[in-house]
């Protein structure tokens, strides 16, 4: 019996047939952070739209708190406990960013986020806004928030700091830990080493859709990393 | 065949004679809307427009001058006024909006609701609600029967067109739009008029049909041009299967004569037809006409592979080309994605375009082709102002572009999307109704022929091809048209290490034979490290930093971009 | 010897009844030589079959079952064929050629629109005759074609002068669809305004077939103030008129007159719409007449409690049978010389009494109506009021 | 104020808001799922005979409402679960599948009640006095409930929960599903709220028009005529497409006749379907 929240197994998979991701392995235990990382185009936004069920599994599995999730729609995934940020089109525009954060949750006070909106006083101003009038790095925080605010046992989140200002990434890393403490898992696809080396307990490296490195805390190094991000 | 559709009437009477010669009209008809539909894609909901206008010329030719002999000669301009009127309304209509999807049935659908208006109303010209009457016969052939015969022909006429159009150059052309016209218009191709040209020929079809309708009935009433006809003849379309040449042709002769026949004798009839209409719609969309499809495998006399021609050269400009952005602000919504972009490719070379997501690359290639409107600023291909810039009119000056995901054309054979680059900016309107044209080639083509074996087996259906192969067969295309600037969007996306460095090599050979610039976005950055002579950084939507590869691997802002300030 | 095994076929045939129904169609096929044909359109299948079709076909069966009880004409049973005359005007030229050729049929019989009218004159070419039963807007002479119908002359000759005597009204206001019958109907009927001194307020036609609404036009004669409406709208657009002419209160002050107001119309119009309309046509169920209670004895005695609804288009082609009947009895024969003889000043029974045919048209009974609630109350009758056309 | 300009003021105003109300069916159905439900007018037609059913069974005219729901719910949910949900993303074919629709059903009407006009009793039948003039007293009835009605569809559109889930949806299906939304029972239930209101509309109109099994030929294409003039997706568009079309309409057959209010709206119709399929307000 492992201790596990989220883990899975071999998966493989892609878009409409191809395989653009192979044989991945990964698991996370509650209060922990797994980074998945590696340069764009090898795969990374890929693994979290098959574990979140966007797209078929052509191999493998993928289970939350040990129960299999093959055959769950993408909302039912989310409804048992396993939230989600994706990459691009983060945000409803058409909504405000209060409803972008009670979507699901009618009624509960906002009062609850007060602590994050502590953190990032812009959104706290701009409640009544329509979403698809803030910048890009606002949009980013608010999707974070949104998943925080969800409350839920496991969050994927990809690549949570593209594009926001370094000061508001430190702020990120905070809240990931303090989310970490009370007990929540993280799968994360990130390619800033900062909020990477801030937040990871476990990480896993991809290229072109295998893994070429994984392992916790302990062995990551930053020399090695940078050579997988950059030229 | 022919033989037995003349000796059709002797087995079975002149009533039956009768009513075949009409729905044999109608197939000819039903044949100019599967034109529309089942090759170019676009649905046609108001065709008996076409159809009343040559009746009604037609009815008027006959009236005036119906016993002389020479009215013969009269009928092919109602049908050919038919046809330039459809050619004339898809042109204003297709130039005003590039798609095609069901608004333009609409449009079409409320023009003849309008023209029905006009002939309902117009009594002295179309004799209003009672119609045009005491149209006589067509001389010597005034009985039941008699037009049976020239129906039969043209018939026969128009389905040997269709047959020859959709084997024509003009049908690759008309399918690969119906699949994606936008990247038909990507190859250079006028996409409005090539479906304006569809859409005329369709006209034509149906002039044809109502020219001889006017004689046959000696009558032409206002719901000729109505919106039941126009609606009987999709539902034929829809029902005969409308991507096969013999398909409208089954569904207006079996469909129809059997609503004839049985709608006044079957009181559930019209329900039986609309339940029938639908299952068609959700299971069957090839309709009547698939069943066709094993005996076609039947019939001897595939074409034999035939010698290659050598193809024209391109009519686009040859010269390097210069390209200047300066100062170009864009905005989608409320977010800017350009915000005063300069970068400048003055001479032939590989260029790499890169930056985190979200910097503005792809942006800037749709800026550049007109899908994204620039706010401020201005583009200089060679030294002229681009203004309002089309895929179509770029790609005429020499422009080139391969999507990130591989777009080539599923549903056509590599043979067929390789041509349609091939035909890029070679040939002229004769040259798509040629069928050698089919047979043109390239060195360029043979040279990718052979670096790339899987591109010789031509009949596969690219929607076949692994991923892989489908981004080398759209590189191929793009390089085919031997454009002078290329625009690739990550050229190696999903590609193997193996694949990738053929591409790599590729790019290469094509900027040396073709001398020609290629600006590539790429993220690999090994790859930009190999291939790249001058690299462009893009952040929010301005250019951060440019110089060779060495340059950018030294410069601290660019190091924060993309990993983060450092300690 | 042929006769009497046909004769006794159709007697079998008859006692089986309305189970083996199908079965006599084989057989009359098979009697097919002797039987007199009569190639009857009506609305089979479309927007109107349900309006007018049963009664059309039930009409026209009882006047053949009348007919054959008594003999036949010229001792031949009369067969009626069927086709459908609510179809586009192609599919009722196919059916008519089917019933030239095929079926060979010795009268034509039509229950129709005028446009599918004119394409069975052009496709029967004057071979067979043809009589023609609905009202209609006139003019129609075609060689060896008989006219049953209403003509504009009979309705607005009758019913516009003795309003104006009986109601006075000063001014008219002229409503009706765009096409060939209302303007016909509303140019004669300009014409008996101009002589009783009546001025014309306002004249506007709506588009056939599209979706019309009349609050506007009801707000512009409500401007206007006319002392009488007529109305030659057809089908639902005459309904909504009404309708919305009687929700703005107009039916207070203002009288109507529709052309064509028969009871299916009525019954839509409804009884809160129907106050201060009136209807001039030749027939109307409520007509009270000996022979018209006979008729309708006979056509509940056949077709009982579910016999369908008795309105002008669809009584009209009892009459059509009778001409037939008539006509060929007197010529012997149906070639088109002896039958336009035979025809003319001929008089033959309808619905309510008699017609007599002259230049190829009727002159007839017609029937002022005032409407009560959703009946129509006979208020005036004329007799034998000319049709007004002159066919050679 | 000259009286008649004031009645010919309120037919526009009358025009503009029960095609508001005819339209809304199909601005939910069309405008917020994308789906051209060519049967659009058959279930303004079942609402109209619905309402006929229950007047000619001695029942109060609002009795019609819930039954008329509950008949286009009964028939929406099959419609949607074997008609529609394959054919997403597939217009064209959404198109034709629903026009087979309508032919069915407006011939299974004609079947089922017979093919002659009904008429119903006005509920309201007297005139109140506007500016000193009459009006029918249904038809302000009729414009005041279509406004409220318009405006509690709005208001829920805007304030609800569930609202705020269908713009999430309509705006991005795939976070909707993220965030846990079920896009699938969603769609469908938005189909057959759109279906009801077009059956309500039936009810509503059903007094004033001729109720025949081919009344819905008359709603489709108007509607769709709005929506393309106001724009898919916004109530403001709604609105202004009904403004745009309704108002001309009424106006020119009030100034000329009704040949030129028709004709002035295909045209219309035609130049927005061409220049400006985004509508009035819409970026093209």
């Amino acid at each position: 019996m492992n201790t596990w929240v989220f883990d899975f197994e071999d998966v493989t998979g892609g878009y409409g047939g191809s395989v653009v991701v192979r044989g991945l392995t990964g698991a996370v235990a509650a209060g922990q952070a797994l980074c998945v990382l590696g340069r764009n185009g090898v795969g990374k936004s890929t693994l979290l739209r098959l574990l979140h069920g966007f797209l078929p599994l052509a191999r493998g599995s993928v289970r939350f708190a040990g129960r299999d999730l093959a055959g769950l729609d993408p909302a039912r995934r989310t409804a048992l406990g396993v939230s989600f940020a994706p990459q691009e089109r983060i945000v409803f525009d058409d909504l405000t960013v209060r409803e972008n954060l009670t979507l699901m949750r009618p009624g509960h006070p906002l009062a609850a986020l007060a602590p994050y909106f502590a953190r990032f006083p812009r959104l706290a101003e701009r409640l009544g806004q329509h979403a698809g009038t803030l910048s890009g790095g606002e949009r980013k925080l608010l999707s974070l928030l949104r998943v925080l605010a969800e409350d839920r046992p496991v969050a994927l989140l990809d690549e949570p700091s593209e594009g926001v200002q370094s000061e508001s990434v430190r702020q990120m890393a905070t809240l990931i830990g303090e989310r970490k403490a009370a007990g929540a898992a993280f799968v994360i696809v990130e390619q800033n080493l900062e909020l990477v080396e801030a937040v990871a307990d476990r990480y896993l490296i991809l290229d072109q859709g295998r893994t070429v490195q994984a392992g916790d805390r302990s062995t990551l190094r930053r020399a090695e990393l940078v050579a997988h991000l950059r030229v | 065949m022919l033989l037995l559709l003349l000796a059709l009437p002797l087995a079975l009477g002149e009533y039956w004679a009768f009513q075949l010669g009409l729905f044999f009209l109608y197939a000819i008809a039903a044949l100019g809307v599967a034109l529309c539909w089942g090759q170019a894609g676009f649905l046609p909901l108001g065709q008996a427009l076409f159809v009343g206008l040559a009746a009604y010329l037609s009815g008027a030719a006959l009236i005036q001058w119906g016993e002389a002999w020479w009215v013969f000669l009269l009928l092919p301009f109602a049908a050919i006024a038919a046809g330039a009127l459809a050619f004339l309304l898809g042109l204003i209509i297709f130039r005003g909006r590039s798609e095609s999807g069901p608004y333009f049935a609409i449009i079409t659908l409320a023009i003849a609701l309008l023209a029905f208006q006009v002939a309902n109303s117009w009594n002295a010209v179309t004799g209003g609600y009672n119609g045009m009457k005491a149209i006589p016969g067509l001389p010597g052939l005034e009985g039941f029967s008699d037009v049976y015969y020239l129906a039969a022909v043209a018939l026969a006429c128009a389905v040997a067109l269709c047959g020859w159009l959709v084997q024509a150059p003009l049908g690759t052309l008309w399918r690969a739009i119906a699949l994606n016209e936008r990247r038909v218009a990507y190859f250079g191709y006028d996409t409005a008029m090539l479906k304006a040209i569809a859409f005329g020929l369709s006209g034509v079809l149906a002039g044809i049909a109502g020219a001889l309708y006017a004689p046959q009935q000696g009558l032409v009433t206002p719901e000729l041009v109505g919106f039941a006809l126009s609606a009987d003849l999709v539902i034929w379309v829809a029902v005969g299967g409308r991507k096969r040449v013999l398909g409208p042709v089954l569904g207006a002769v079996l469909v129809g004569i059997l609503s004839a026949e049985l709608r006044e004798r079957t009181y559930y009839w019209d329900l039986i037809v609309a339940a029938v209409f639908v299952f068609v719609v959700l299971y069957a969309p090839g309709g009547i006409g698939a069943l066709l499809a094993p005996l076609e495998r039947l019939l001897p006399g595939r074409r034999k592979a035939l010698e290659p021609l050598r193809a024209p050269a391109s009519k686009a400009p040859r010269s390097a080309v210069t390209l200047a952005i300066d100062g170009v602000s864009a905005a989608a919504g409320e977010v800017r994605i350009l915000d005063r972009l300069s970068l400048a490719v003055a001479r032939p070379g590989i260029y790499c375009l890169i930056g985190p997501n979200g910097a503005g690359k792809t942006s800037t290639f749709n800026m550049l082709t007109g899908e994204l409107r620039a706010q401020a600023g201005e583009v200089r291909l060679d030294g002229d102002i681009l203004s309002k810039p089309t895929p179509y009119r770029l790609a005429r000056r020499g422009v080139g572009r391969k999507f990130q995901i591989p777009s080539v054309f599923g549903e056509l054979s590599i043979d067929e999307n390789l041509r349609i680059a091939v035909w890029s900016a070679r040939t002229s309107l004769l040259d798509w109704l040629r069928p050698a044209t089919r047979r043109w080639d390239t060195p360029v083509m043979a040279a990718l022929r052979g670096r790339y074996p899987f591109l010789d087996d031509g009949g596969r259906l690219a929607s076949a091809l692994s991923h892989g192969e489908r981004q080398v067969l759209e590189l191929s295309m793009a390089l085919i048209t031997e454009p002078r600037l290329l625009l690739l969007d990550e050229p190696c996306a999903g590609l193997s290490s193996e694949e990738t460095a053929q591409v790599r090599e590729v790019i290469r050979w094509a900027r040396d034979t073709l001398g020609l610039s290629v600006v590539i976005i790429e993220h690999d950055m090994a790859l930009v490290k190999q291939l790249a002579e001058h690299v462009f950084v893009l952040h929010q939507g301005r250019l951060l930093a440019e110089g060779d590869v060495a340059a950018i691997r030294s410069d601290p802002r660019v190091h924060e971009v993309y990993v983060g300030a450092a300690e | 010897m042929t006769t009497s095994l046909a004769r006794r076929k159709f007697l079998i045939a008859s006692a089986a009844g309305t189970a083996l129904i199908g079965a006599p169609a084989f057989i009359r096929n098979a009697s097919a030589a002797k039987d007199f044909k009569i190639g009857m359109f009506y609305a089979i299948a479309g927007p109107a079959a349900n309006l007018f079709g049963p009664t059309q076909k039930a009409c026209a069966e009882l006047a053949v079952e009348q007919i054959n009880a008594r003999g036949g004409i010229l001792g031949r049973r009369v067969q009626l064929l069927f086709a459908n005359g609510d179809a586009a005007v192609a599919d009722a030229t196919k059916s008519a050629v089917r019933m030239l050729l095929e079926d060979k049929v010795d009268f034509f019989l039509g229950s129709h629109n005028s446009a599918v009218r004119e394409a069975l004159v052009a496709t029967i070419k004057a071979r067979v005759p043809y009589v023609y039963t609905p009202i209609y807007e006139g003019g129609e002479c075609s060689p060896n074609t008989y006219v049953i119908a209403d003509t504009p002359r009979q309705q607005m000759e009758t019913v516009l002068p003795w309003l104006h005597k009986k109601a006075g009204y000063k001014s008219v206001y002229l409503i009706g669809n765009d096409y060939v019958w209302p303007q016909v109907t509303n140019k004669y009927a300009k014409g008996i305004f101009k002589k009783l001194g009546v001025s014309v307020l306002g004249e506007e036609y709506v588009p056939l077939g599209a979706p019309n609404k009349f609050e506007e036009a009801v707000t512009r004669i409500k401007g206007a103030g006319p002392g009488l409406v007529l109305i030659t709208l057809v089908g639902g657009d005459n309904v909504n008129f009404n309708r919305t002419f009687a929700g703005f209160g107009l039916d207070k002050n203002i009288l109507r007159v529709s052309s064509l107001l028969e009871e299916n119309t009525l019954l839509g119009i409804g009884a809160e719409s129907s106050n201060g309309l009136y209807g001039c046509m030749s027939y109307y169920s409520s007509v009270d007449t000996p022979a018209h209670r006979a008729f309708k004895t006979a056509y509940r005695k056949k077709y009982g409690d579910k016999a369908p609804i008795l309105g002008l288009i669809g009584v009209d082609t009892y009459a059509g049978v009778k001409f037939v009947e008539a006509v060929v009895t007197k010529a012997k024969a149906n070639a088109a010389a002896k039958v336009k003889s035979a025809a003319n000043g001929i008089t033959f029974a309808s619905a309510t009494g008699t017609m007599t045919m002259r230049n190829r048209h009727v002159d007839k009974d017609m029937y002022l109506a005032e409407c009560k609630g959703t009946e129509f109350q006979i208020v005036e009758t004329f007799s034998n009021v000319k049709s007004g056309q002159t066919c050679a | 104020m000259d009286p008649l300009l004031v009645t010919q003021a309120l037919n526009v105003l009358y025009e503009v808001v029960t095609l508001a109300v005819i339209v809304l069916g199909l601005a939910i159905v069309f405008g917020l799922l994308g789906v051209m439900n060519l049967a659009h007018g058959e279930f303004i037609a079942l609402g109209a005979y619905v309402a006929y059913v229950c007047q000619s069974h001695g029942l109060p005219y609002l009795a019609a409402v819930p039954a008329a729901i509950a008949a286009c719910a009964l028939l929406a949910l099959p419609v949607e679960r074997f008609l529609i949900r394959p054919l997403y993303d597939r217009p064209f074919d959404t198109l034709l599948a629903t026009w087979g629709l309508s032919l069915f059903m407006r011939k299974a009407i004609e079947i089922g009640f017979g093919g002659g006009y009904k008429s119903l009793k006005i509920p309201v039948s007297d005139s109140v006095l506007v500016l000193g003039t009459p009006f029918p007293a249904y038809r302000l009835l009729l414009m005041a409930l279509c406004a409220a009605l318009i405006a509690a569809l709005l208001l829920w559109y805007r304030r609800s929960v569930a609202g705020a889930r269908v713009k999430a949806m309509v705006g991005n299906r795939e976070l909707a599903q993220a965030v846990g939304i079920r896009t699938d029972r969603l769609a469908r239930d938005t189909f057959v709220v759109g279906l009801c209101f077009a059956g309500l509309a039936g009810v509503m109109v059903a007094p004033l028009v001729s109720v025949q099994p081919y009344m819905g030929l008359d709603y489709v294409l108007r509607s769709f005529f709005v929506l393309v003039v106001g724009g898919l997706g916004s109530p403001l568009g709604l609105l202004s497409g009904a403004a745009a079309i309704g108002g001309v309409e009424s106006a020119m057959s009030a100034l000329v006749d009704r040949t030129a209010g028709y004709s002035t709206v295909l045209l219309i119709a035609i130049f927005f379907l061409w220049r400006r399929p985004h509508g009035i307000f819409g970026r093209s």
